[in-house]
């Protein structure tokens, strides 16, 4: 692998960048691999990587119907936090969160992760009463998380509007300092370029169409638009298509496909410390290092593919963030996009095995995986690997909806993302 | 904003609707004779394909009747609408 | 007794909008087997037809939904439901007495359709949404019972809460330039 | 006031009578009433007007309308109105008008960061940052990413809340012409005549498109002109018409539900009260005929940056409608015959053209306008530009020829590319046609259609006809009947539009020194595009986010198709064979503000008051909001805070009595002759055996067994009862219940209605209550013998009909007075004035959760969160034992919710009666004090007790009862001993009295 550095850009420059190889090679399928990832975005690519680098497995195969990153991964409002309730979501959550502090260096690819904060605001009694439950959890836990007034956290975030005489006036917040944003792209062309050099084929424009089991029902390869790939391990790492792609399996999981949207704003100079979120008026908002606000919006009520959504739900959205910031009212809508999330009955993930021998999923992760990348790309490597899950995800199961074991973030704390 | 056609109303702005999930899941008629794995598949287990999808709709701000829609999840078209109890339609092979 | 001068969440109104006088309502709710003995029961026939009303002397019968309808009586008195049930004894039917449930404001003149095209996204033109028409919709994020009684008017009910709300809405509406 | 130097003498659509004033980065220049912002500084010889993102480069105007890329300013109008970013060529000049520049410091002709241009950008190309910035670990939030934010970002975001209102509006129609150029014009008459309803859009400011700079073309035997002024006058006379200018039609959602917004005001100077700044039209369309036009296309070569070079048909714009000459000596680069029917007419307005440098072996048409007199150069190559501020030579050769040519404009004409965005945002495909080298609308997915430019028709007398066939077809389509078939206007033009065009780079462009650039907002150069298809990204869409190129808040209008070009060049590939990125809404930026529309302040969200709001207020409470409704939170009297009102307000209701608005409980009639047996089926609780006239507390739990709400209902007669809800609960639980009554239980006959509002609702509580009470009841007994706890009935209080029940959330003898809404406020005063006798107090509702905390009642949502089962909060005892089935009975009986070590509810108190817990606070074992086994849900400190209390979910905690359990805190932790949850009365003595 070429590495990266101000020295090697210096050096090329010199040279006008004619040097610059490939941050991954354009593979074509071969006729096997010890696992196959189905599906390229972070956390596809990341299992890959993990494989490889961690468990030694490196004839692995990436095979992605378009292009990579081009999902979920492409289209996220980039929110990473791990303050979450339950001591289950928190371990894998923080998993996370520690390797998104080395990822860099990691992979050596800047991946601009930016622990600039991350506030929730409360707007009303029951709002405090669940935060504040969270951050007495957390820190039994290990993770980071506090209480602000509403004063501390407009100094945290100036343009705030803590007025108290608004419809829904900030009570408080809960600000996690660890959690913040990274480069979407640069975390699965990072993972790529890294996988790639340890010798992993990613394998773009290659969609499953099936999956094929031998007599005993195992899992014996992946029928695609180029071919059959055979392979005894197939890790299913398909997002919003998950059902698509297990259905072709019979394996039947409770998910839902729901399009989520994202918009961005025009770019303009630094106005925006943080990102804030706040889930009573449905807003969440950070600025990118290039300057755009990044705003996320809810998800439409139907399940859908399209990977677009309604004007109502953009709209509503945006009520909510000019309320909150009176003073981005004339800023503008530059660009607003669609991503299928797939969701579970409690809205939290599975990293697991499946019914059939040598299938595994990692899926379920509705509006907030892209923050879990790192650590549910590692536990997913490790589950594939050792075709038994790693204690990080033993609960993250699928028989749990069937024995009630919820882990249900969301009943909790009605807090999502 | 989805268009979709109340079979009582006419066609009226998704703002109106609330979304039901799959159509034809009848909840069991003695529940407790069911054992954990019928009653996950009761409880938990809802098609999601893409393409052409059976699903409810309720007209919750119109005339507050709940019916049933084929949509294809592809397009967000309908195929059609059609009340409670009545049969569904013939979902084309695509 | 009724007495006249119950509060109401409503301003005194403005050319375009205008609060409606006390009416005494009830939900009348029941299947399609039964809608002529209830029609004959309380001396209006419950409309059939989705989204339509019925006028018989001073009461008013609205279509809400095909088992649902919504009763106005202009000269309101608080022992008229109850009278109405005693007559539907016996009658496989649900009457209950909603006259303060909500409260009606009316959206007149020459630019009530616009007025109404600032939150309700029905199509309000005369065509479309004739004279008699009637409809639960939304308006902005309330609720509503929209019903068309002229060319240039509508009665528009809504709950007492969301009452506020949706006047000032349409307040501003009238008012914009 | 200066001169306008580069104002022709006459022609062009502006009003020479009326002159304004405007300054750009303070200084003051002068425009007529007509011109837009970029018309007006050309006028004035001004077309440095930006820099670059990322090089901060010297910019100038390059095109006319939404497509352009370098002539983004920010607008001032007072202290509360700054807009950042605006298109100069979108900005409209009014009298006082204040423009500044921006992303350069200190000032546009000297920025410093234009080294970022001559020293680094060698070392920064496309994606460098992904390279770099990684060590030391800590630099990265310290110095690197704020730096590069700083750096990054055009204009700056406003930092006063916004003054002005905005609006929206519904609209139906049959047919949305999107575009008045002459094809929409045409479309628009010909479904009008056909009594269609119509409404006709276009962005600018003047409706008309090409036509607006149309030189010598006659329409139906009249003057371009002529025509098109009677075509709007006709349409604005047919009352089925309505004609939107400054409109744009942005988006293009599912089911012809498209997303236009009008802009009202920011076109005046003065601006009319009431008037909102700008109004989102949601408009639904039975048919849409989008007749967008084409957007002319730049060339890239090394140099194509420098202001002055611009777009040819921007620059023929320029004259014919602003009457601006953009130049004095201008060079035109080719590769399409529209560059010579603008050498012709600037040529004919007095301008020099110096040089016609054509990259093709000739034109193709046959006879290009008369150009004699200027040097026509084909098989050109572009070498390069010079000037510092402005472009001052053009460096051209052809064959082996090399000349540079002085000039101080070069115009670029690189074909169209037909406008085709609404049309993919609508789903549409699109098709490659190889002969005219663009994406054409293909095979629609919406009712929709297009006409004219936007699909290839560029000639006029085509875009005329096809923009009729357009309108007829959409009015038949939606259902009217069309005339018979009539040509389109014949129609003369001095000069056809031609042909040719070019993708991707020219020739020149590779191994250049200068940079040749492709994005020009994003700075992104062919050479990046190159570099990323050498490092792997070839991908379309990789490439674009690699480089950014169409990222820009031009999205890539002038860019995309070039940058396709050089992506096929650089891979083997052709452009079909790549495709193209999304197009996605909006198609210009559009206002957060036309988006929120009139949702703000008290409009954000209906704020829900009940009948007894005025008289809390009068009384100084403090309110609260729980979902809509405001409620009131407490009462406090002069020099109280919370915590001293709270306790005097819980002694009083225990010692007297107490008023509490109870109002905004949910409530639902539930009506039929199965009524019991739906609630049998609905509720945990078994109902049948529940008498006529009275009461029971009801549990209601999701199908997957966790609870969702409670209350209490009341049964009226056999077959009607009164259900009571909570306050957030009410719209869920009655969706709930017609739910599985329409669509697993139809035949049961019940019928719900909501009476949530119809009853206002006034607790009395306390030892006296009855004393209060009774005098104002009439045709009831309410002795505890006649009405015990937990009766209901119907009778009259002050003469009004009122339901009674009398029921307890505080543990004290209680009733809840139902009174009609409209009387609420009048039993109120009555009821508090009578209860002034015995010192009644109002409490809000933090009184009404201690005193019940006291008692060890639950509420669902602060003792239950959705994971939590009706056994874990000591409910078991509600089931109906003997009932076959109920919601969410089967899903009790799954292992998790059967376990043993589930978390329980007990009371907890802490040593030090002083001490209260804090909600949420965690609770530990004293073994195992990492280890969570249980929280606090609710903790206050009882003025009645004199102690604090609290409850608490805890693991496998009722047999914890008499256990010492610790509550971990920051500060070390609190040791706590674990009681039942019940901590006041426990027999409930005091409720049945
Ligand atoms: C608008 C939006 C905002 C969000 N905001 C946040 C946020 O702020 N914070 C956060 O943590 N999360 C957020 N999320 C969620 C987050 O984006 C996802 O959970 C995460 O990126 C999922 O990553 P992934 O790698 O699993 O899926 P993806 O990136 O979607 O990758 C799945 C890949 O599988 C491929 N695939 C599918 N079917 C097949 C097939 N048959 N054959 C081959 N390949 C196939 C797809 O093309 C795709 O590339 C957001 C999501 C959206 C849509
Ligand atoms: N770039 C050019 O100026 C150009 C290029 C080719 C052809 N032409 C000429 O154009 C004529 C074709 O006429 P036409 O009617 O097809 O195009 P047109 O360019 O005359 O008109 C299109 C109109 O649509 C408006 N528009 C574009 N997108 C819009 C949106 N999203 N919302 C609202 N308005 C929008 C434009 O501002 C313009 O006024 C021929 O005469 C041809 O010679 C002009
Ligand atoms: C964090 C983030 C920031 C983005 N910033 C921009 C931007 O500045 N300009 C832009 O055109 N698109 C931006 N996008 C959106 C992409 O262009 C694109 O819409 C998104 O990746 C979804 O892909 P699609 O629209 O091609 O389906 C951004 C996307 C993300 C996730
Ligand atoms: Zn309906």
């Amino acid at each position: 692998m070429q590495r990266f550095s101000a020295l090697a850009l210096l050096r090329h420059g010199l040279g006008r960048h004619q040097g610059w190889k490939p941050q991954w090679r354009n593979a074509a399928p071969k006729p096997s691999y010890d696992a196959i990832i189905v599906g390229g975005g972070g956390h596809g690519l990341g299992a890959a990587y993990y494989l490889a680098k961690v468990y030694g497995i490196r004839n692995v195969a990436v095979v992605e119907k378009g292009w990579i990153g081009g999902g979920n991964t492409g289209r996220n409002t980039t929110i990473i936090r791990s303050n979450y309730l339950f001591e289950e979501s928190a371990a894998l959550y923080d998993h996370a969160l520690k390797l998104w502090e080395g990822l860099s260096q990691e992979l050596n690819y800047n991946v601009m992760f930016s622990q600039r904060g991350v506030m929730m605001l409360a707007h009303n009694i029951h709002d405090i009463q669940v935060f504040k439950r969270h951050v007495h959890a957390n820190r039994i836990n290990g993770v980071d998380n506090e209480w602000l007034t509403a004063e501390q956290a407009k100094d945290y975030c100036p343009p705030l509007n803590i007025d108290p005489n608004v419809r829904y006036p900030v009570l408080g917040a809960a600000l996690q300092r660890r959690g913040g944003t990274a480069r979407h792209d640069a975390v699965a062309w990072g993972y790529a370029r890294a996988a790639d050099a340890l010798g992993v084929d990613i394998i773009e424009n290659c969609e499953v169409a099936g999956i094929r089991r031998d007599m005993a029902g195992a899992v014996a390869g992946v029928e695609t638009s180029r071919g059959f790939i055979a392979s005894k391990r197939v890790g299913v790492s398909a997002a919003g298509h998950t059902s698509v792609v297990l259905d072709m399996a019979h394996v039947r999981l409770p998910l839902e496909s729901f399009p989520l949207q994202a918009l961005v704003s025009e770019p303009v100079k630094p106005v925006f410390p943080c990102v804030v979120m706040s889930n009573t008026i449905h807003a969440y908002l950070s600025q990118s290092d290039k300057g755009e606000l990044v705003i996320g919006a809810g998800t439409d009520v139907y399940t859908s593919y399209t990977q677009r959504g309604g004007l109502h739900i953009a709209t509503h959205t945006l009520e909510a963030i000019c309320e909150l910031f009176p003073r981005f009212r004339r800023m503008r809508m530059l660009r607003n996009w669609g991503g299928i999330v797939d969701v579970t009955p409690d809205r939290s993930p599975i990293i697991a095995k499946t019914p059939v021998t040598g299938l595994y999923v990692n899926c379920g992760w509705g509006t907030g995986g892209f923050k879990a990348t790192p650590g549910a790309a590692h536990l997913f490597a490790h589950t594939i690997a050792r075709d038994e899950p790693h204690p990080i995800n033993a609960p993250f199961t699928i028989e749990r909806f069937r024995d009630g074991y919820l882990i249900d973030e969301a009943a909790a704390a009605a807090v999502a993302h | 904003m989805l268009i979709i056609r109340c079979p009582y109303c006419g066609e009226r702005p998704e703002l109106e609707f609330a979304y039901g999930g799959q159509a034809h899941i009848a909840r069991p008629l003695q529940p407790s004779d069911q054992n954990d794995e019928d009653w996950n598949v009761y409880l938990n287990l809802r098609a999601n394909p893409k393409g052409w999808h059976s699903e409810r709709w309720r007209h919750i701000h119109g005339c507050a009747r709940f019916f049933n829609a084929v949509r294809d999840t592809r397009t967000d078209h309908f195929l059609a609408t059609y009340k409670m109890g009545e049969p569904a339609p013939e979902v084309p092979s695509t | 007794m009724f007495d006249p001068d119950v509060t109401s969440p409503l301003d005194d109104g403005s050319p375009a909008i205008t609060p409606v006088g006390p009416v005494s309502r009830a939900i009348i709710r029941c299947r399609a087997s039964d809608i002529d003995l209830v029609s004959n029961r309380i001396d209006i026939a419950l409309p059939r037809a989705a989204c339509r009303s019925v006028q018989d002397s001073g009461l008013s019968a609205l279509w809400l939904g095909p088992d649902e309808w919504l009763i106005l009586n202009a000269t309101p008195a608080d022992s008229w439901v109850s009278e109405l049930s005693a007559r539907l004894d016996g009658a496989l039917c649900s009457l209950v007495d909603v006259s303060h449930r909500q409260v009606a404001l009316s959206v007149h003149g020459p630019r009530a359709e616009d007025i109404l095209a600032t939150g309700c996204a029905l199509d309000h033109s005369i065509a479309a949404f004739p004279v008699g028409m009637c409809t639960r919709t939304m308006f902005a994020k309330a609720e509503i019972v929209l019903w068309r009684t002229g060319a240039a008017n509508f009665h528009l009910e809504v709950w007492r809460s969301f009452a506020r709300y949706v006047e000032a809405l349409l307040r501003e509406a009238e008012s914009e330039r | 006031m200066t001169t306008t130097l580069f104002r022709t003498g006459s022609g062009g659509l502006i009003d020479r009578s009326r002159p304004l004033r405007f300054t750009f980065d303070g200084k003051s220049y002068s425009g007529l009433q007509g011109d837009t912002l970029a018309s007006a500084l050309l006028a004035n010889g001004v077309h440095l007007v930006g820099r670059s993102f990322k090089y901060h480069r010297p910019r100038g105007i390059m095109g006319i309308g939404a497509d352009e890329p370098n002539a983004l300013v920010g607008v001032r109008r007072d202290d509360a109105r700054y807009t950042p970013n605006l298109l100069a060529t979108q900005v409209e000049l009014y009298d006082g008008l204040d423009a500044v520049s921006q992303n350069r410091h200190p000032s546009l002709e000297n920025d410093r960061m234009a080294v970022n241009d001559r020293l680094l950008s060698r070392f920064i190309p496309a994606g460098f940052y992904y390279k770099t910035f990684m060590w030391p670990h800590k630099a990265w939030d310290r110095l690197y990413e704020p730096r590069i934010r700083a750096a990054a970002g055009l204009g700056v975001a406003p930092d006063k809340p916004d003054p002005d209102s905005y609006t929206q509006r519904y609209a139906h129609c049959d047919v949305l012409v999107i575009g008045a150029g002459p094809a929409g014009i045409t479309a628009a008459m010909e479904a009008a005549t056909a009594d269609a309803r119509v409404i006709l859009c276009d962005d600018r400011a003047a409706m008309g498109g090409s036509l607006l700079s149309a030189a010598s073309v006659t329409i139906a035997g009249k003057d371009s002109s002529v025509w098109l002024d009677e075509s709007l006058a006709a349409l604005a006379r047919m009352p089925n018409v309505t004609l939107l200018s400054r409109t744009i039609a942005f988006g293009y959602y599912p089911h012809n539900w498209i997303g236009l917004t009008e802009r009202l005001t920011d076109h005046l100077a003065v601006m009319p009260a009431g008037r909102p700044r700008e109004r989102l039209w949601q408009v639904r369309a039975k048919e849409v005929v989008i007749a967008a036009g084409a957007i002319e296309r730049p060339l890239v070569f090394p140099g194509n940056d420098r202001p002055g070079i611009m777009l040819a048909d921007a620059a023929r714009t320029y004259l014919q409608q602003y009457g601006v000459s953009v130049g004095r000596r201008v060079a035109i680069v080719a590769a399409h015959d529209s560059a010579y029917r603008a050498a012709h007419e600037l040529r004919a307005a007095g301008i020099a053209v110096v040089v016609i440098a054509d990259i093709r072996s000739r034109p193709a048409v046959a006879n290009p306008p008369d150009c004699a007199g200027t040097r026509i150069l084909s098989d050109a190559s572009i070498e390069g530009t010079t000037g510092k501020l402005r472009v001052t030579s053009i460096t051209l050769s052809a064959g082996s020829k090399r000349e540079t040519f002085a000039c101080d404009t070069v115009l670029m004409a690189g074909g169209f590319t037909p406008s085709v965005h609404l049309f993919s945002q609508s789903r549409g495909k699109l098709a490659w046609d190889p002969e005219l080298q663009a994406y054409l609308p293909g095979q629609s997915a919406e009712a929709e259609r297009s006409a004219g430019a936007c699909r290839g028709r560029f000639a006029l007398e085509e875009a005329l006809a096809d923009g009729m066939e357009a309108g007829r077809a959409a009015a038949r389509s939606a259902g009217f009947a069309t005339g018979v078939e009539v040509h389109g206007p014949a129609v003369t033009v001095s000069h056809p539009i031609g042909e040719g065009g070019h993708i991707g780079a020219t020739s020149s462009s590779k191994g250049a020194k200068d940079k040749a650039f492709v994005d020009w907002q994003n700075d992104v150069t062919a050479n990046d595009i190159l570099l990323a298809a050498r490092e792997g990204f070839i991908s379309i869409e990789h490439v674009k986010r690699y480089t950014t190129t169409g990222m820009a808040t031009d999205q890539g209008k002038l860019s995309n198709i070039n940058a396709l070009g050089i992506v096929s060049e650089a891979t083997g590939r052709t452009i079909p064979e790549i495709g193209l990125t999304t197009f996605r809404a909006p198609y210009t930026p559009i206002t957060f503000g036309s988006l929120a529309g009139r949702a703000r302040g008290d409009l954000f969200d209906p704020a829900r008051v009940t009948a007894f709001n005025d008289w809390a207020i009068e009384q100084g409470a403090v309110f609260e909001n729980v979902r809509n409704w405001k409620r009131a939170h407490y009462f406090p009297r002069p020099g109280e805070d919370m915590h001293a009102a709270v306790a005097r307000e819980c002694l009083q209701v225990r010692k007297s009595v107490g008023i509490f608005d109870a109002s905004t409980l949910g409530k639902i009639e539930v009506v039929g002759p199965d009524a019991a047996e739906f609630l049998n089926r609905f509720y945990v609780n078994a109902w049948t055996k529940l008498g006529v006239g009275k009461c029971r507390y009801g549990v209601l739990l999701r199908e997957d067994g966790f609870i969702l709400d409670d209350g209490v209902v009341g049964r009226l007669a056999p077959d009607r009862f009164h259900v009571t809800t909570t306050t957030g609960g009410a719209a869920r639980v009655l969706n709930m219940m017609e739910d599985y009554l329409q669509t697993e239980w139809p035949d049961l006959r019940v019928w719900l209605t909501s009476t949530t509002e119809q009853w206002s609702v006034i607790a009395v509580q306390g030892p006296n209550a009855r004393e209060v009470l009774s005098p104002l009841i009439e045709g009831l007994d309410v002795s505890a013998e006649a009405f015990p706890h937990m009766s209901i009935a119907d009778a009259q209080m002050c003469g009004v009909p009122m339901r009674l029940m009398r029921v307890s959330f505080t543990g004290e003898l209680g009733f809840e007075v139902n009174v009609p809404s409209g009387y609420g406020a009048m039993v109120w005063q009555a009821i508090w004035e009578r209860g002034k006798l015995y010192d009644m107090v109002p409490y809000g509702t933090e009184t009404m959760h201690v005193l019940r905390a006291e008692k060890g009642f639950i509420i669902v949502g602060q003792e239950t969160d959705g994971t939590v089962t009706p056994d874990d909060v000591g409910l078991a005892w509600a089931i109906g034992k003997a009932k076959p089935d109920f919601v969410g009975k089967r899903s009790l009986a799954r292992p998790a919710l059967a376990a043993s070590n589930r978390k329980q509810l007990v009371g907890l108190l802490t040593r030090n009666p002083q001490i209260a817990l804090e909600e949420g606070a965690q609770i530990v074992s004293p073994s195992a004090p990492g280890t969570s086994i249980g929280h606090v849900t609710s903790s206050y400190h009882s003025s009645v007790l004199k102690k604090s209390i609290a409850l608490a979910l805890v693991r496998g905690g009722r047999a914890r009862i008499g256990q010492i359990l610790h509550v971990s805190m920051p500060g070390g932790s609190i040791p706590v001993g674990v009681v039942a949850p019940v901590f006041f009365d426990p027999e409930g003595k005091r409720i049945n009295v």
